[in-house]
């Protein structure tokens, strides 16, 4: 066996102080096999090093809790003995390098997450953020990681239902892919990693280990560079159609009683996974590698270990279970192994060729990996931006229109007509509205899912962005006339060693932490994404939140469109024309600066609680929330997706300038109509709730005071032309 | 009226297909597992969308040669009513019982919305509950389905009637722009000379129940019960 | 021994993926490409080591699964 | 003249669409079939006539757009 040398250990990402604990939980050197499976299991990609600190501060309880982090996914309980299993997780780098792949492994990795807990998947979100569209890169990388997250949950047939997509310069080198997968299963047959009983067997099933992605859970914690191009570390080709084969082989096998433990194989493949389960457990594991289905020729321990080929999952069952489990297996025609066993020696001990290749300590491995308190500077607040140091634009109209089809705010069909969002045959809320909303398969109940981040409000200010971002999601799943019930996290950083990107990181964790507390809104899983950086230059912080929300009667629900003429519609919400940072600003003034709006968390639940009680009560059938482009922007969506136009009156006495009421980004907003404006305007004076009649619903024509009148076809076609005409565009690259 | 739906690896509108029968006959369909030896006595089988052995090399084909699909040919030259949508559309023109091919779709993308179709007749089994030149709202997803023959098949076609549905605008017109996809003649649904086979691209499945927007796919369903007891 | 078989669309058929590269070759900046299409190219790893049975085998895979006769042409070749 | 491209997956890269090929023979009754890779093939056209020239062209449409160097192989014939 080579020996070990300095080299080796950095190319292995050790720090020096990392390696001498490695010497010291071992007691002597460690051999290569040892070495690489210390150096994945440390890297911050499984080991949250720098992260665990402050993701421990997150609120992760209700009384609808299930399952917080610390699982494959988080689990919530919907009632009637039903359990909703999410979680969301990047691919970013690997998308950047190989864009089709990248992604749809991405989608593959999220979905085995969630099937892996026992739940059949029943919808996929991606939250996508890309360079800018000039830039010579993005649109090859938009057309890659579209095509990809299509490719894969359009073929293992879930709905991709929803999600973002954003544009800015700072992720010219570094692109992000978030997929999120929202799953349904029984409430009382939840599957767990703790592997328990001694002897007990560890199957291996799905498909062959060959040389994929070696080193991939490393690559994912390591800042880019311009060379990263050439160095061309292997990506994983997704196969889902192996992966609809193992989501079936293994429900099948969920519904017998065989099943101790079980966990996929994501990052870091067979080593983490069975380590993972071992010291959830507190067990032992004996592997032989023989025993493991490989793909390619004499592949080593090392490469066994650390292979990311996908699809494959690590099953403990119980004894005598084999042949049981071996039948479905075979039924699926996926691979199917008995590599090993449970021992009580507290040793991971893995033979191959009739030789040990490791053997690792698990408890001491697992509880000895790395925790930084990283250095960290608070972002210096910003000033804030009055309403009167943002000029009128000449012409408002054209400003709402330049708007409507700028690049971050145009219609993203482009996006979701390539992905099957209708398959399963739940989908009530199609993509385009507020949050999504799929039908609980055989009821009446609805699950409404969102994704939501304003990486620019996170910049300007972490700690109210990384609330913001939590409301806003909230917000979303309000606005349909869910009951939020809980998120997950994606958590997209710069280098965490320098104190700025970790100030942004402990900001975002702050405000979040502090509106999923003031809103009941637990965080239930997670992932975090650092090293987002191409040569020093940092990613916008980006801590995008996946909500979900129960509908509990389908038939109580809204949508974001006009549905009749002649209805009042009334704004929730108090109005201050807030335009730092904000739509308006980067559009019209191409500027980013100022403050962002401020989230007064008491206000955002009351006017929450306010609207959902409407929705609820079946009082009210379209309602919209406001974000970023404000009430303008929100009107017009509302009024393009039910085409039907609206003549709006600014107040009278308005006491900011027309294009601040329009186009201010005031937090906790909606827009509602109703054909009892007073009944609804006297219950919103008694809940103390901001509320005032703006306009009413009909024509073909968005008319605001006299400054704007354009008809609806007009704006249609603003808003859906961006898209398809900048991909079709020529590469200029 | 007994109904089979035959399930392939990579199937995924099994169940979305079985609902839809369901609701219209009242009892579940059986769901054949191509591994299966036997498809039960029916009166109609369907062969449902997905991505059957992943659509690789040519979607459909590899189905089109699993054993079961034998005995479905069988089953169909004796006259058994057989429905193909989407993915089952492609298998069906793999194994010969329909005619032509679904090519990749012209703009090379997954394509998944709701397209205008034209019932072009209403003698058939499948489509007697909907009138002659009835424009239908149903969803399409697919990559591949640009219908393709050589001229004399689609002249054949055209001649026997055996074009079920074709893309149209919102009016009824046939254009180029209402064909999302590059098929021959707009075609999105074809017979073949007994009427008695269907292959479609777009899912009628999908929109059959106000809740998720639509019920132009309904009449299929209750036409096929109505026909066939 | 090895068998690589080529599948392309026949002539009389539209290739959208060919134009589509053509069309890309064109906006990077590619001129004088006159005409693209896209095939398809499989390998084979076979057993059989009788030359002449082997393309006998290998025509017969081709005509039952791996070209669909409508639109695509085949061709083989068997290297020892 | 005309250039033809085979566009591979590079050996240790995972080929679903091999696999599942191989699979489907398997299943008609072609036994002996060990491996099955699926590959592009792409004909272009070209005005260039230097083979040179031409082959150092269709070197970099393969590098910018026709193959992923991550994954992919890819090798050129010229002809004509
Ligand atoms: N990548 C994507 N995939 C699918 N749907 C998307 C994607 N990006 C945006 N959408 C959809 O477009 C609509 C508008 O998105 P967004 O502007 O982020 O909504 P909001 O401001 O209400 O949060 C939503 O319905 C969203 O689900
Ligand atoms: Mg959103």
């Amino acid at each position: 066996m080579s020996a070990i040398t300095p080299e080796i250990v950095a190319e292995h990402g050790f720090t020096k102080a990392e390696y001498a604990e490695v010497l010291s939980i071992l007691g002597r050197e460690p051999n290569i096999t040892e070495l690489g499976i210390f150096s994945v299991m440390w890297s911050e990609h499984c080991s949250y090093k720098s992260s665990k600190k402050w993701l421990k501060t997150l609120p992760t309880e209700a009384k609808w809790v299930i399952c917080g982090p610390g699982e494959n996914a988080g689990v919530i309980d919907i009632g009637d003995n039903q359990a909703v299993i999410f979680k969301m997780e990047s691919h970013n780098h690997p998308s950047f390098i190989e864009p089709y792949q990248g992604a749809a492994t991405g989608v593959g990795g999220i979905l085995r997450d969630v099937f892996t807990m026992g739940a059949r998947p029943i919808a996929n979100m991606n939250a996508l953020r890309f360079g800018a569209p000039d830039h010579p890169k993005t649109r090859h990388l938009v057309s890659g990681v579209v095509a990809g997250v299509g490719g894969y949950g359009n073929c293992i047939g879930v709905p991709t239902v929803g999600g973002e997509c954003q544009f800015h310069p700072s992720y010219n080198g570094n692109n992000l892919v978030n997929a999120m997968t929202v799953g349904l299963a029984p409430a009382d047959r939840i599957f767990y990693s703790a592997a328990t009983g001694i002897g007990n067997p560890v199957v291996y099933v799905g498909s062959k280990t060959g040389r994929d992605g070696i080193h991939g859970a490393t690559m994912a914690s390591a800042e880019f560079d311009d060379a990263s191009d050439e160095k061309r570390p292997t990506v994983q080709v997704g196969d889902p159609f192996t992966e609809k084969l193992l989501l079936e082989a293994c429900l099948e096998l969920m519904a017998t009683e065989t099943i101790v433990a079980i966990q996929d194989m994501g990052a870091a493949g067979l080593t983490s996974s069975s380590f993972e389960m071992a010291s959830k457990g507190g067990t032992g594991i004996e592997m032989n590698l023989d025993k493991v289905p490989v793909r390619e020729t004499g592949m080593t321990p090392y490469e066994i270990l650390l292979s990311e080929s996908q699809e494959r999952m690590l099953i403990v069952l119980k004894p005598g279970c084999e042949e049981t489990a071996r039948a479905i297996f075979d039924k699926w025609e996926l691979d199917f192994a008995i590599v090993g066993k449970l021992t009580d020696s507290g040793r991971m001990v893995l033979t191959m060729h009739g030789e040990i290749a490791a053997d690792l300590p698990i408890a001491p491995l697992v509880a000895a990996s790395p925790e930084y308190d990283r250095p960290w500077v608070e972002t210096p607040k910003r000033a804030e931006l009055a309403p009167s140091e943002v000029a009128a634009p000449a012409d408002i109209s054209a400003a709402l229109k330049a708007i409507l089809g700028s690049p971050n705010h145009a219609s993203r069909r482009w996006i979701w007509e390539q992905y099957d969002h209708m398959v399963m045959g739940d989908t009530v809320q199609r993509p385009g509205g507020d949050a999504a909303i799929v039908r609980v398969h055989g009821t009446s109940k609805g699950l409404a899912i969102t994704s939501d981040c304003n990486p620019r409000y996170c910049f300007a200010d972490p700690e109210t962005g990384g609330a913001q971002a939590v409301a806003e999601a909230w917000r979303n799943l309000i606005a349909c006339g869910a009951k939020p019930l809980a998120i997950t996290d994606n958590m997209n950083f710069g280098n965490p060693e320098r104190p700025e990107i970790m100030g942004q990181f402990v900001g975002a964790i702050k405000g979040m932490g502090a509106a999923c507390k003031a809103l009941d809104f637990p965080v239930v899983s997670g992932n975090v994404s650092l090293y987002n950086e191409t040569n020093g230059e940092g990613i916008l912080p980006t801590p995008v939140i996946g909500g979900v929300g129960l509908i509990d009667d389908l038939d109580h629900q809204a949508v974001p469109a006009f549905t009749k003429p002649q209805e009042a519609i009334i704004l929730i919400g108090e109005t201050r024309g807030w335009l730092g940072v904000s739509a308006y600003l980067e559009v019209i003034e191409n500027r980013e600066d100022g403050a962002p709006p401020p989230i007064d968390l008491a206000i955002e639940r009351r006017n929450g609680d306010f609207v959902r009680n409407l929705i609820a009560a079946g009082r009210i059938k379209t309602c919209h929330d406001l974000s970023d482009g404000g009430l303008g922007l929100g009107l017009t969506e509302m009024a393009i997706a039910g085409g039907i136009g609206a003549i709006v009156s600014p107040p009278e006495n308005l006491d900011i300038p027309l294009h601040a009421w329009l186009f201010g980004e005031d937090q906790s907003r909606y827009l509602l109509t109703t054909d009892e404006p007073e009944t609804i305007l006297s219950q919103a004076a008694t809940a103390e709730v901001p509320a005032m009649v703006i306009g009413t619903t009909g024509g073909d024509t968005l008319t605001v005071g006299s400054a704007i009148a354009i008809s609806l076809s007009e704006l249609t076609k603003t808003h859906e032309a961006w898209f398809p005409a900048y991909m079709a565009a020529p590469d200029e690259n | 009226m007994k109904a089979a739906v035959i399930v392939f690896p990579g199937s995924n509108c099994d169940r979305d297909i079985a609902v839809s029968l369901e609701t219209a006959m009242g009892a579940p369909p059986a769901m054949v597992w191509h591994g299966d030896a036997d498809i039960p006595k029916v009166d109609l089988i369907v062969v449902p969308g997905g991505f059957s052995y992943g659509d690789y090399l040519r979607s459909g084909a590899m189905a089109a040669h699993s054993p079961v699909m034998g005995e479905v040919k069988a089953r169909a030259d004796k006259g058994v009513p057989v429905l193909g949508i989407c993915n089952g559309f492609q298998i069906l023109t793999e194994c010969g019982l329909l005619p032509g091919i679904l090519m990749r779709n012209a703009s090379l993308k997954f394509i998944c919305r709701d397209v205008y179709l034209r019932v072009e007749s209403n003698d058939s089994l499948f489509t007697s509950a909907y009138g002659k030149d009835d424009v239908i709202r149903i969803p399409m997803a697919h990559h591949d389905g640009n219908y393709f023959s050589d001229e004399a098949t689609i002249e054949r076609l055209e001649d026997n009637g055996q074009v079920a549905f074709r893309y149209c605008d919102e009016t009824g017109a046939i254009t180029t722009d209402a064909n999302p996809n590059g098929s021959l003649r707009n075609i999105a649904g074809i017979y073949n000379e007994t009427k008695t086979v269907l292959g479609m691209m777009p899912h009628p499945e999908r929109l059959a129940e106000t809740l998720l927007g639509g019920t132009d796919g309904r009449p299929m369903f209750d036409g096929l019960v109505e026909a066939l007891g | 021994m090895k068998a690589r078989v080529h599948i392309t669309l026949k002539t009389s058929v539209l290739d959208p993926q060919g134009k589509a590269i053509s069309h890309a070759l064109g906006a990077l900046g590619f001129s004088g490409v006159d005409d693209v299409r896209q095939g398809k190219y499989i390998e084979l790893e076979i057993d059989e080591t009788d030359p002449e049975k082997a393309h006998q085998n290998v025509q017969s895979m081709c005509e039952r699964l791996l070209a669909n006769p409508v639109i695509e042409d085949y061709a083989i070749e068997l290297d020892g």
